[in-house]
């Protein structure tokens, strides 16, 4: 019997993030799910949060009585902790880390994604270039990141695919998506094509299939997440 | 605070500091006291609006239509659902914004404090911002060059300072305010804690040297230390 | 000491701090003791040699003709009464040589690691370490482009540090040292005091942070801490 | 009757050197006599010292027993006090207060000068450029602070004069040069022109002409050296 369809919370969603960092690794985690990543990690992980703003080494959000205003993650309001061997640099020091290739994984939301690995996230209109919108260090981290992991709603609000054959909107970097984790799958991005790994409860394929705007290759090991 | 502001003149460019923590909340609503107008701002985000005379601050100078131009990583909300301050006054043509991706702004004004004209970064080639600025390969892959950026004031938030105007940030705090506080020609220093004698704070800890600064004031008694974000609440120097 | 330089390759570049304090004496002495040659260097001088065998360092390597090239500040003596380590072995084509200005070698250094390819500077423009290279004016002034410098080694001597491998220096023994740490695939540390465990350095006071480090090694007892430079004497390591 | 003729010493040179800094300039003092400097300074200067090794606010030179290792001026060796105050930076960020145009004015030992302010104090031959040479900073000095001090003897040790109409060794900076204390002369270079300004006891503008390699306009003001 089919079981019940239960589309990820954005917790799952940013604990399937954190099943897929490995050992030792730097990463940065963008605002919206991705922030969520640093309470699913675990110490065995040994994995290295680095945020925009100089934190180096933070650890999960900050309890109810926890909370120091100077210390916050990449949204700039949400309070986080530190880890043991934590450190501060400023801001231009922060993007050095980034730019210099040192991020492991950069783990962002996303309104449209292409099997090329491109996506968008910055402007919600095609308009012809304004200088409105925000960009944040989305695109330091998009050109810089070894690699990217999206974290993002698998169709917009009125049903329309996010994963598409070409972005439509003005994409944040040309290339460097290598995963995909939506509220119903998780796609992987290789050689030009979405392999779809694992499903959310009660979805199948082919349900998957027909909300995403371009060919999904079934992987062979195609499984129900695990969270 | 009102006096470190007071001499500051029309159509100058300001540096503003803060990501969350280690914004110059002081400095600023005097700012919004003063009568300065025509102001070029550089920093992270266009900011808040707020009904609280001590929280007056960038978002409120450019809706009051003083501030000619941002430059900014965010100049615009990213949720469609919530128009950003700045859009319509752009959209009317009385606001020039200059959008920059975030690692790119901060070393623009590293640059700028360091001398150095322009350089080259890999962050938004391939993208709209790099759009019509010039290209160049290194080592086979391209990089877009950039140039620097130096105003005329900064505000600066600091935790500590001595009397040589020696700096230190706190946690998070620090952001952009190091590398503005080197860009830029009047430094003036909000501090948190009580300025100390010059030789107290260790030569090796100091984050920003005091020769960059022009201006150093506690924050009184009553002053803003942080904003609470879910609340909008101040949290306010009590000593 | 030789257990953390055992793995050194032939042909690998090197950078090595120091200006006068600041120099990884034992991780030179111990890669002294290796058979890596073929070396190319990144230093602010090509060095002084020493016939004690725990002094031996870029001077001696160069000498020995395991350096295929320096790039430094100094390359030759600025005296004329007394020839430099390396000026006969460039003279007769055994080792080629890259003369930089000082701040110009700095911020190559400090780009490499910061991930940006290039810059400009106006540092030698009108001078023989410009000439042949690519000029360009910005708001009327010449400048000139240099490119960055990034290593596969990076010897770094600490004061003080953590488990996490957060580092810190003392007075001008910070010199080169955190900008070639952020500027090697490799970076091995000479660690002055007991290292510490993570959490025991305020993240604040960090000048390096520990991604960067690959190893750490405390100078044992015996180990050269300091060289007086007047007497030759090394200064070391008692408990 | 004639004064006896007295050169200046090194200390001599390194205090009138001293006696040209104006209140709470910030001052880089390169190797040879230029470091001693430090010690002739007044605290009613209130001149910050800064270094390329990135030690900002340094003091006179370390007396015996006072000396810490790791405290050196730009000379690399020699010991130097820190003044309440200091501060310490890495040498990239040294080297940003100097392009950044911060240093007043830069004191540097010399082979040669002329009139158009240039100078060469990195290279004693004419051989084509070879890589080989020992620059430090004094080329990103040159380059960038608002005014050069030298200090020199007034001629080689063949008495060949060293003031020149023009450099006939590579120059460290094409323009620049404000000010150049000699052992006999204190000369500065202003509108492409030396200006005779002071003389050491005993000698005549006459005597200090005849020994320099281009014209010296006798300051109207010219005067004996008083250190």
């Amino acid at each position: 019997m089919a079981e019940e369809k239960q589309p990820l919370t954005r917790d799952q969603m940013a604990a399937v993030l954190a099943q897929n960092m490995g050992y030792g690794w730097i990463v940065n985690l963008g605002i919206g799910i991705p922030t969520n990543v640093s309470n699913f990690l675990t110490p065995d992980q040994e994995i290295v949060l680095h945020s925009e703003n100089g934190v180096i080494g933070y650890g999960r959000l900050a309890g109810e009585g926890e909370e120091d205003p100077d210390i916050v993650n990449a949204s700039a309001t949400q309070p986080v902790t530190l880890n043991p061997g934590a450190s501060i640099v400023h801001h231009a020091d922060a993007f050095a880390v980034i730019r210099r290739g040192m991020i492991d994984v950069t783990c962002l939301g996303a309104y449209q994604v292409a099997p090329d690995g491109s996506f968008a996230n910055w402007k919600t209109t095609n308009e012809p270039w304004n200088n409105l919108g925000g960009i944040g260090g989305a695109m330091d981290l998009a050109s810089c990141a070894k690699q990217i992991y999206l974290a993002m709603e698998h169709t917009t609000r009125d049903g329309e695919p996010r994963l598409l054959e070409k972005c439509s909107l003005p994409v944040t970097a040309p290339s460097g998506v290598t995963l995909v984790v939506t509220n119903i799958a998780v796609v992987a991005v290789r050689n030009g094509k979405f392999i779809l790994e694992q499903h959310a409860p009660g979805y199948t394929a082919e349900e998957i299939q027909a909300v995403t705007g371009a060919p999904l290759e079934v992987s062979p090991d195609f499984r129900r997440v695990a969270v | 605070m009102d006096e470190a502001v007071a001499s500051f003149p029309d159509n100058a460019s300001l540096m503003i500091p803060g990501f969350g923590p280690g914004q110059p909340t002081n400095l600023l609503a005097a700012l919004w006291r003063t009568n300065a107008t025509g102001l070029t701002t550089i920093s992270n985000g266009v900011g808040f609006e707020s009904a609280d005379p001590d929280q007056k601050g960038l978002g409120d100078l450019v809706m009051a239509g003083r501030v000619k131009k941002v430059i900014a990583a965010f100049t615009a909300s990213t949720r469609p659902s919530r128009t950003g301050t700045a859009e319509a006054l752009v959209a009317n043509g009385t606001l020039e914004a200059e959008l920059v991706p975030q690692g790119t702004l901060a070393e623009r004004i590293r640059s700028g404090g360091a001398g150095i004209p322009a350089f080259y970064t890999p962050a938004g080639v391939g993208t709209e911002t790099a759009t019509g600025k010039e290209h160049r390969d290194f080592n086979g892959r391209a990089f877009v060059m950039e140039t620097a950026l130096f105003a005329d004031y900064a505000f600066i938030r600091a935790h500590k300072a001595d009397t040589a105007g020696n700096l230190l940030f706190r946690r998070a705090a620090r952001n952009f305010n190091p590398i503005m506080a080197m860009a830029a020609k009047n430094v003036i220093v909000e501090v948190e804690q009580p300025i100390v004698e010059a030789g107290e704070i260790d030569p090796d800890q100091v984050h920003v040297p005091g020769i960059y600064v022009t201006t150093l004031v506690r924050i009184p008694v009553g002053g803003v230390l942080h904003i609470n974000r879910a609340t909008g609440m101040a949290i306010r120097q009590t000593a």
